[in-house]
């Protein structure tokens, strides 16, 4: 997607504008109101009782999302984790059949069989959401590895918390992957807790970039509310994976703004502090920039939030009237 | 009026579960939690509630997200003479774990020529039916009954909750603890002191003269729903609760078939090698072969992962419906 | 004189394993091999011997020791059109890629709904009789079997070892292969040429007319001596080899059974919950109930971890004698 | 154990004799020369056809073993490894109980039921080998947590190899234990090898201390066949962590000269390699330098030596006729 712009002083002042096209930071932002849009119909829905078990909301996470996800070509891939709606939408998935996955229904990504924890866009290199903590971590390691023996040239970003820094399974795989040179984007998307456990205290040091020297890759913390920060070094993480250089570890420094889940009651952070990152929102943020830098007319971010949220709506409604599953093909998929 | 000691109150199995931990660790200064967001946010199911602020975070001990890590940290406390109760936010995160569960913690006693003892529990919600999907639903407790060195529970009431726990967490042996999640806002009467419900004990939950069923967890409640609908029609179903996996309770088992001359296992982990297998095999091969006159039944979980949609799920773990049937068939004939 | 490929020569089991690894990879770029010390090392058992020189260090890769990772590893390469062969030197070491291989591997194409299929074989030798003492030497197989999404089988003989293999890496599931240590240097005819042995099938190894005996692995080589002692002492046993755990075939053991009205179950793994268990239960819930004459008998490992010491060591597990005793008894009487 | 040296000049050669007396100093020489004489008498007796199993021999590695537990008060712990026998020694127990064990005999330190991998002597402190690579981490933290909690004041020092510092359980232990600040030692045996695997094919740092940055604790190198730098390492981190400020983790550049195991070829490495090492003899260079400064007369180190050999011939003698554990018995303590 990355082309050069024509316009040399904006790219002065962010770099990565040289990267993107007017059309591309449209779709950037478009993208970002995607996803606020379905996590708030996801909500909605759960508040109507038409989508059961829980659901992680990335709403105030936009940025790290669609930013590592924009400098990759349709056939690299992605890996995500249970607050993966974001990276879905961002990698260029269908709402409609995520909303239907969401309501549980044949016509989802997934048959109905997955729900939001696992929502995978096989087709569109999207090789799932996670519900385990670190799950996709080792996984980005074959994928690395298979796209180099097939020399495909394609890339791997795998997502990943703060709290999964703390797995085995980060470890392991962030090793694997420097020795043998993987092109492979960790980017941890830290959102300052894990669940109810605040990083200062689930580790020892303030980065989880920090963390990089232990496996001789670069480690790069970036503002993760910031769109343009993000794709930046995301870009270049991909560039150097996709030259044969191996892996980064890109950690994006952002907020979580709803709970960790439906069951999150905010015990563990205060109002205020919720209320300091709100004012940090991603996606003002972003569009605010491409107004001031002429890319974008309030009037043209407004037409693009509506159509986001008229797509939104017609994705919840083209799951509402989707069939359920048959359970006569409970056992179907089980073996290929 | 009772005093608070000799009270019977209904409180939740969950209730019944923190309960047992506080005075756990009300009467044992070596008694703590470990586990991921236990403190300040009570728990992922709320298990542990206000136990961060009543014992404070020396004792209640919120953790990375390190499953491995903390269940060597619960070994290595309890052979050096502490007794760690491990909460998993769910049982499918054992299997991050399990080198430390089986290699070490069940192993160290025997290894060790019995020079130690590995005192630690380990609880965790199975189960399905919250529309967890396939890495939060599991019943994974038939792999546990299947190594030396480990115990295995499985409440199925608020009272059994509180009294296994408590029998756990005295119990010398590295114990699993599995609880379920939608146990966990079923009320029953629990008394207010502490007690003990040994492991090993199975319990007769309902007396009968037809088939006995034995059910592990919420199935013991769908299958006593299964016999108070079947009692209406004249079958007087027997039920029995395993409550314990390892050791089984195997008297009391043989006894039943031997009364009854049937069977019926009905537990929601996978068909193929869950606890049904067992139980089958044992009265196979025991002295109430000769009473048995129709097949032994097992109604397992269906052989696939859990599936997210609540049709499907429904569909992949026994309800009370199919222990209605499957008993009314098997009391009819065979 | 028969050429190269139709050539039936006599080999190792271990040779075999690294011939269908061999000729897997010759016919298919896509299959490689990840594990620790499988390179210039040959493995820790020398099963992949001198592959590593024969199709370099690019498909014959050492990996550092992270069986977490490297399962994962499989995982990735498997879903992006890869076919990995993992080694684990040790099938105990699988506990801590648990995660990976059930939560995962198993679950993924379920999970999404059939989008993806995970083609992977976890290749790992089980089984006691090295001295290798409680953390080398575990018969874990029945955990698998207990997993929908997963295959497992247990290869007994060098034929099968080659057979089962490359049907293994010819499926598009995850399938776990347990090889037995002590199995690695008997010998036995194998076809120069490739073949598939199909999974899920048993084999009858000898036809008798008195209770069948279902063992698996190892153990098939001692019922088969103990069926040889009995065969003087005209009884017949009839002795059939597993094969495969998951799935399992039925038809197979129901019909031996309905012939000879008696069954034992020989293992290796623990008998609480090991394969036994489910064979016992398979067949008591079967159309071969009414067949049976006599207790369905199981001889699994023993209640313990598995000791060093020698002596200890061979008592925990079926020996050819205890194999004998107890098919003496069964067909006596009971 | 550590007390003052009377000897000033030769404890500002070697800072670590200002804690060792002479007593010291022969001590851990004649530890070093128990733990050799014990595997090549093991070695001895496998060959004969008397210990049954394999064996891991740390051979070339004395002085790690010695110099990290030196350090230690008998209440402290140390869990140990597959290739424990050093530490095993290092930390007092008793050579006859030892070989009853690897020989499976009842009057062994687990009753003959544990062998060579997992000798363990809770009473003296030791947790235990394991056969299981990193196992010994996460335990570790469990250790020191107790101790802690305790406030028994005593240190836990845990030994693992290069190669088990690329497993998940090293992460975590590490990152636990520094969060919590507990009184433990992670000391890395680097002996160069994981079986078959060169340290620097298996990790893309050059030293394992290099990740002690990525859990905010000390990592710090010595040459781990010098036994007084170890010592004088070890002797700071236990102080450190028995002040309450957390763990240290210290790297033993190190040798193995023997094979991994008895199913070595040596493939992977060259001869030129192991002479080089050899020359490096961590005993031979303890007893010249002891020697050189005095303390020690070559006629005391040979007695030293002589007596080592006595203890252990000894010892096998104790073990071979030691009877075996009654079958009866075997499901004697699955359960307390
Ligand atoms: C192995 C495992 N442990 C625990 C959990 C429960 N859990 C789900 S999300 C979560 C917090 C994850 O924190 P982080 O990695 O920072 O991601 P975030 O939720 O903040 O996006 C926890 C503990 C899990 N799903 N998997
Ligand atoms: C979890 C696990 N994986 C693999 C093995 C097999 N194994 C035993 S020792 C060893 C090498 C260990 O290397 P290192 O940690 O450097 O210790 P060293 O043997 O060099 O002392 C291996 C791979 C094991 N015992 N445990
Ligand atoms: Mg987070
Ligand atoms: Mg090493």
């Amino acid at each position: 997607m990355p082309k050069n712009s024509a316009s040399e002083p904006r790219q002065n002042q962010r770099p990565a504008l040289a990267l993107l096209s007017d059309e591309d930071l449209r779709l950037c932002l478009r993208k970002m109101y995607l996803i606020r849009k379905f996590e708030e119909a996801a909500e909605a829905s759960y508040v109507r009782g038409l989508i059961h078990g829980t659901m992680h909301l990335s709403i105030g996470q936009e940025a790290s999302g669609v930013g590592a996800v924009t400098p990759l070509r349709p056939t690299d891939y992605i890996l995500s984790t249970h607050r993966g709606h974001g990276h879905c939408i961002a990698k260029g998935a269908d709402p409609k059949l995520m909303f239907a996955e969401f309501f549980g229904k044949d016509t989802g990504y997934c048959r109905g069989r997955g729900g939001s924890m696992h929502i995978a866009d096989v087709a569109g290199g999207n090789l799932g959401a996670n519900g385990i903590v670190g799950g996709g971590l080792p996984i980005a390691v074959g994928v690395g590895l298979s796209s180099k023996m097939r020399r495909s040239g394609d890339v791997c970003v795998v997502f990943f918390g703060d709290g999964a820094a703390n797995e085995g399974a980060f470890h392991e795989a962030l090793n694997l992957a420097s020795i043998w040179r993987l092109p492979i984007v960790f980017v941890c998307e830290n959102n300052q807790y894990g669940m109810s456990m605040p990083v200062a205290r689930a580790m020892a040091v303030p980065n989880v970039a920090d963390r990089a020297a232990a496996y001789g890759m670069p480690g790069v913390i970036v503002d993760g509310n910031d769109l343009l920060a993000v794709f930046e070094a995301a870009h270049e993480a991909t560039e150097r994976a996709r030259r044969g250089e191996g892996p980064t570890l890109l950690e994006c420094k952002t907020y979580r703004l709803r709970g960790h889940s439906k069951s999150d009651r905010n015990l563990y952070r205060t109002k205020e502090e919720i209320e300091e990152w709100r004012r940090r929102d991603p996606i003002v943020r972003f569009r605010e920039e491409l107004t001031s830098l002429g890319c974008l007319t309030p009037d043209a971010s407004n037409a693009i939030e509506a159509e986001a949220a008229r797509e939104i709506d017609a994705a919840v409604e083209f799951a509402r009237n989707s069939p359920q599953p048959d359970p006569a093909q409970l056992e179907q998929n089980v073996y290929a | 009026m009772p005093d608070a000691q000799t009270a019977e109150r209904e409180i939740t199995y969950a209730e019944a579960v923190r309960e047992a931990l506080s005075q756990a660790m009300e009467a044992d200064e070596r008694v703590f939690l470990l586990g991921e967001d236990i403190g300040v946010y009570g728990g992922a199911f709320g298990v542990t509630g206000d136990l961060y602020h009543r014992f404070g975070p020396e004792r209640v001990i919120d953790t990375p997200i390190s499953e491995l890590g903390i269940a060597g940290t619960a070994v290595g406390a309890a052979i050096t003479g502490m007794r760690p109760v491990l909460e998993f936010q769910f049982s499918d995160f054992i299997m991050l774990a399990m080198e430390q569960i089986v290699n070490q913690a069940a192993k160290i006693r025997f290894m060790f020529g019995g020079k130690a003892t590995v005192p630690m529990v380990v609880r965790m919600p199975g189960g399905s039916g919250t529309g967890a999907a396939a890495q939060h639903s599991q019943s994974l407790e038939a792999w546990f009954a299947h190594v030396p060195g480990l115990k295995v529970v499985q409440p199925a009431t608020p009272y059994d909750a509180k009294g296994l726990l408590l029998a756990a967490i005295d119990d010398p042996n590295p114990v699993l603890f599995f609880e379920h999640k939608l146990l966990y806002k079923t009320k029953g009467i629990v008394p207010a002191a502490p007690y003990r419900v040994p492991l090993g004990s199975a319990v007769v939950r309902r007396l009968g003269s037809a088939a006995p069923v034995v059910a592990t967890s919420i199935m013991v409640t769908r299958t006593l729903a299964a016999a108070d609908a079947l009692a209406g029609e004249g079958i007087d179903v027997e039920v029995i609760d395993l409550r314990s996996l390892r050791p089984i309770d195997k008297p009391t088992l043989i006894e039943s078939v031997q009364k009854t001359g049937r069977l019926l296992v009905v537990y929601e982990g996978v068909q193929t090698l869950g606890i049904g297998a067992e139980i089958s095999a044992i009265i196979a091969e025991s002295e109430a072969f000769d009473f048995l006159d129709a097949p032994i039944r097992r109604l397992g979980g269906r052989d696939t992962p859990l599936p997210y949609n609540p049709i499907l799920e429904k569909a992949a773990v026994p309800q009370t419906d199919d222990i209605t049937a499957i008993l009314r068939a098997l009391v009819a004939g065979g």
